[in-house]
């Protein structure tokens, strides 16, 4: 790919007034565009219906489909309060995919405050929660970073994609933390393993994670795949990453630097995944385009391939002041959190995204999902090295923007965002990422709980005699969940890197990381909905220390916790009632064993009309090992000379 | 003086760090050559390692094959350079008309990674003469492509002539005709290879030791041949 | 006996990697006058009596296409049209 | 703007795992009367000028097929011929 038709580099420093004033800059069409941008209005057709600052300012009181984006009465006159008028277009957009459940944390945020409060005191640490990823400390040298995130409702309506993106994604949080990715996981969950629809979704899941996780050249050390008519039309689709770092290396996502350059490198923007958006179609729009707004994004693992060797080679130069990934909420989330984070300002030219299809209005660029993209800020002095390496890669890399100043009086800077001239966007970014709502939801113990409880173990008939016993082994055994789930792990990658130690079928996936010293690392992913269902604060402490125990066993020291708490509809008392006993059991065991919370991820309404699924938290815990060469397989080595091992019961 | 062993990375290039690893294990000295530069650096063999180059897009090996490191190594091999191509860069040298035949997707149809006995039936090439004819080996296989196919004749062609260099052995992974897992041009100095030894080199991290025979066969070769 | 032919394509607006692979990989052959490549899938059926286009569609909209992502077309060939035959 | 459209079949000798598994799953869709199923590919190139039919046959025949298991042929198309166009 780096015979790219044209360079893969299309702007160059001094295309960036230094002042942030809006500049008119004609996106130059390469070659390998022209065909597809033919197709391309005129300018002048376009201004007419993008919605300026201006416009928002003279037009009050034009109606607005905020409640169609997911916004509440409430939420909208927060934005016009901040604003002073009512949003634009693009602004609503904004606004609305970042105060949305799963960028704002909105329903979650009370309760999740606990894994910092309550987590013991760590020296490892040096990124903990609300940071791309946690990043432990396990050398002098060398840190790792793990995290893991869900993908489930994408992978229920197409699962090849929605499994592969799912990958693709949670790599670049790790790569976006300054790591080289090293390892995947992927606990899944499934309805019945009967179900004609779990013919259809269980191997374009599979295919998709394996098609992402073996073609990006990561291998895959454990899982999960669990089968539940719970999650028939939800099923769980969560992806691990693991990544290692020089400690050194650690990247920061803060735009600092007023007068740095804005950089967005990697694939071109498309209309992927901004369905939710769609209703703010403007009135130029013709016919027919509600088809061309796929909800679903389709993964390119070359490209994302080529986009980790060329982050890893601008870290290693240190050519990059600041980075973050592009994930849900594509360029927005990007914008506004670097810039939040840091209290500065940007200055975003929209016109310079380089765009798949030429007819994109400006709040879909902002909101859309496309894969395979990072955020950068540079000093304008590297940016040219930026690009240079950017064209070595063959990825594109193009400089949207550039960082300004905070205001005199202190306050932090604003977003401002044009598109062709047309002042679209003037915010001020901490409102988007900071300043979300937080709700304490209403909870309430599920009212059929404690009929369930009643049911418990110690009633059920036991085998009797030994056909009994006989008749209830052989049906555990042919449970789709006991069985051998090589026809899953077989589709996985588990080699490459060759450093690969332990994978399936063992307890934990352990991976050397410096193979001088043999030091490493052990991981392991668990989760029982079924306990979580019964009691969650229990379920969840015991999915904990199952992880605990499959690290441990390996001879590795536990030293960091990951999760994914996949729930229902947080409206639902029942569901939030759940959520809060998980989240409480989870930071109350972390506590007792000593290790922290360094990152995870919350996924609400995964149910299927009114019936959600199972409360499905799923816990990685992460330990060290000083030299792999002593970790301890699951199986028995045989011994030479007619040598016996002994076996011990440990525990009731 | 100890060898230099060459190893190409294309864009998308996975097993390449690997089977650079493998090289210096064996003895060598691995010397990385990048998919864009022509010149191949003095090195006294080449290995086109595993991977998805160019994503496997189109077919496997179809872009890979045109780009400019190509061209030098389809010379150098033609001139006696040993090269092997492990996996992708099986692909690739089919693709490049070094090795006739091609691969295509799996029968089953599924990415499939397992531990795979090979039979070495070939121990005259310069990647394989440390084994035994008939030895078997234990090397992890991984691929979605790794089906071989070629005509009748040419199939012929190759077991009358010794090409064959290795044969699945207690199930075929892919659907390979006659079980094929690698094969060699006539002057046994070109070896494409299914499976990866490259991955079979380290007790730690691999199924068996089997893989380090053919870097070190290559170091043998290299001893033999005259400079 | 005319086999009936489904065109499987990605929708214009879904990213194709490997139509994007194969167009950056053209100028190396000196091929510079190409503007974009999109890759789908051709799919011949023959039936065992009367080409029924019908059935085709019903079976594209079901196992060959997906229709998040996909849109096809069917349409009748003699069998001598068709690519297997006519090198 | 015409398009030039390459179709890319395995060769009839060459077994095609892909159609079969396909043709095997028809009769669960209630289909019975299908002989075979073949899985190729269907490139549409677009040329950033006139369309160049044997432009399109030396890359077809350099890179978009392989000449030891597979055969091409080359046609032009009108542009809302193409599946991606008409769903
Ligand atoms: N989706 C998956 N991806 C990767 N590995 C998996 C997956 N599902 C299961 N595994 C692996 O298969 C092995 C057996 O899994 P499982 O039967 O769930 O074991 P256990 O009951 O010990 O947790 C484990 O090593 C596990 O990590």
């Amino acid at each position: 790919m780096t015979t790219h038709p044209e360079p893969a580099v299309r702007e160059t420093p001094d295309a960036v007034p230094a002042e942030p004033q809006a500049t008119a800059v004609v996106p130059q069409a390469g070659p390998v565009d022209a065909g597809r941008r033919t197709e391309a209005a005129p300018a002048d057709d376009w201004s007419a219906g993008v919605d300026t600052v201006g416009r928002a300012d003279a037009t009050p009181e034009e109606l607005q489909p905020y409640a169609e984006l997911g916004l509440r009465d409430d939420e909208y006159d927060r934005i016009r309060h901040i604003l002073g008028r009512r949003p634009t277009q693009a602004e609503l957009a904004m606004y609305s995919i970042m105060w949305s459940e799963h960028c704002s944390y909105k329903s979650s945020k009370v309760h999740l405050r606990q894994f910092g409060e309550k987590a013991p005191p760590s020296d490892r640490l040096l990124a903990g929660i609300g940071e791309n990823a946690g990043v432990v400390q396990i050398s002098d040298e060398l840190a790792v970073t793990f995290k893991v995130e869900s993908h489930n409702h994408p992978s229920f309506v197409e699962p090849y994609q929605g499994a592969a993106t799912g990958v693709g994604g949670i790599v670049r949080d790790i790569l976006a933390m300054g790591a080289r990715p090293v390892a995947v996981m992927d606990p899944l969950r499934f309805g019945a393993a009967d179900h004609p629809d779990t013919a259809r979704v269980l191997p374009g899941v599979i295919a998709g994670v394996g098609g992402y996780g073996n073609c990006l050249g990561l291998p895959n050390i454990g899982g999960e795949v669990v089968f539940d008519p719970c999650y028939q039309g939800n099923p769980l689709v969560n992806a691990l990453c693991l990544g290692v770092l020089p400690v050194d290396r650690l990247q920061k996502k803060d735009a600092t630097g007023p007068g740095n350059i804005v950089v967005l490198m990697g694939a071109r923007t498309g209309r992927d995944g901004i369905g939710g958006v769609s209703v703010l179609a403007s009135a130029t729009f013709d016919e027919g385009s509600e088809q061309r707004r796929p909800s679903v994004q389709v993964g390119d693992p070359f490209m994302e391939k080529l986009l980790i060797e060329a982050c890893l080679e601008l870290y290693d130069a240190e050519l990059v002041v600041g980075i973050q990934d592009l994930g849900g909420a594509g360029l927005t989330c990007a914008l506004t959190e670097t810039a939040a984070s840091a209290g500065t300002g940007m200055r975003v030219w929209l016109e310079r995204v380089p765009l798949r299809e030429a007819s994109m209005e400006p709040h879909e660029i902002l909101a859309s999902e496309s894969q395979e993209r990072m955020l950068l800020v540079v000093t304008p002095e590297k940016l040219e090295a930026v690009l240079k390496t950017a064209e070595k890669w063959g990825v594109w890399a193009t400089a949207i923007g550039e960082v300004t100043a905070p205001s005199p009086d202190g306050q932090p800077g604003r977003l401002v965002v044009t598109w062709r001239d047309q002042l679209v966007v003037d915010v001020p970014p901490g409102s988007l990422v900071d300043d979300g709502p937080v709700y304490a939801r209403p909870m309430r113990e599920p009212a059929d709980l404690i009929l369930l409880q009643a049911d418990r173990a110690e009633t059920l008939p036991r085998p009797a005699n030994p056909d009994a016993l006989r008749e209830t082994l052989l049906r555990m055994i042919a449970s789709p969940n006991l069985a051998d789930k090589t026809w899953v792990t077989e589709q996985y990658d588990r080699y490459v890197l060759g450093n690969t130690v332990l994978a399936q079928p063992e307890d934990s996936g352990v991976i050397r990381i410096d193979e001088r010293t043999g030091l490493g690392v052990a991981l392991s992913v668990d989760g029982n909905g079924r306990y979580a269902r019964l009691d969650p604060y229990h379920g969840t402490k015991l999915a904990l220390a199952e992880a605990y125990r499959n690290v441990a066993v390996t001879g590795a020291k536990p030293i960091a916790v990951t999760n994914c708490l996949n729930f229902g509809s947080p409206e639902d008392p029942g569901v939030m009632w759940q959520f809060a006993e998980a989240v409480r059991g989870l930071a109350d065991g972390c506590l007792e064993l000593g290790i922290p919370v360094t990152g995870g991820n919350v996924s609400f309404y995964n149910q299927t009309g009114a019936a959600a699924i199972h409360p499905t938290p799923v816990v990685g815990v992460l330990g060290v090992l000083d030299n792999v060469a002593e970790r301890v397989p699951m199986g028995f080595v045989p011994r030479a000379a007619g040598d016996h091992d002994q076996i011990f019961l440990l525990g009731e | 003086m100890t060898a230099r062993v060459g190893v190409v990375t294309f864009p998308g290039s996975l097993d390449d760090g690997d089977a650079a690893r493998a090289v210096r294990i064996a003895g060598a000295e691995p010397v990385r050559l990048w998919h864009g530069d022509p010149d191949l650096h003095g090195v006294d063999a080449v290995v086109l390692p595993g991977g998805f180059s160019y994503g496997d897009y189109l077919r496997c090996g179809a872009i890979a094959r045109f780009a400019p490191v190509m061209e030098t190594v389809v010379d150098a091999a033609r001139g006696g350079l040993p090269v092997l191509g492990i996996c992708n860069g099986f692909q690739i040298l089919c693709e490049a008309h070094l090795l006739p035949g091609a691969l295509t997707r799996n029968q089953h149809l599924h990415f499939r990674n397992r531990d795979q006995v090979l039979r070495i039936e070939s121990a005259g090439t310069a990647w394989t003469n440390a084994f035994q004819p008939g030895q078997e080996v234990l090397i992890p296989v991984k691929n979605g492509e790794g089906c071989y196919v070629a005509d009748p004749a040419t199939l012929d062609q190759l077991e009358a002539e010794g090409r064959v260099v290795a044969r699945y052995v207690g199930g075929n992974p892919n659907g390979s005709q006659r079980d094929i897992a690698a094969i060699t041009n006539p002057a046994g100095n070109v070896v494409g290879i299914m499976p990866h030894p490259e991955h079979a080199v380290e007790a730690l991290t691999g199924p068996s030791l089997d893989g380090l025979g053919f870097f070190t066969s290559v170091l043998k070769h290299l001893v033999g041949a005259p400079a | 006996m005319p086999r009936v032919v489904v065109d499987v394509m990605l929708k214009p607006e879904i990213l194709d990697p490997q139509g994007q692979a194969v167009a950056n990989a053209l100028p190396r052959l000196g091929v510079d006058d190409v503007a974009s490549v999109r890759i789908g899938r051709r799919i011949e059926i023959e039936f065992t009596g009367e080409p029924d286009l019908d059935r085709a569609r019903e079976i594209a909209d079901k196992l060959l296409a997906n229709p998040v992502i996909e849109d096809f077309t069917v349409h009748l060939v003699e069998t001598d049209e068709t690519a297997g035959a006519h090198p």
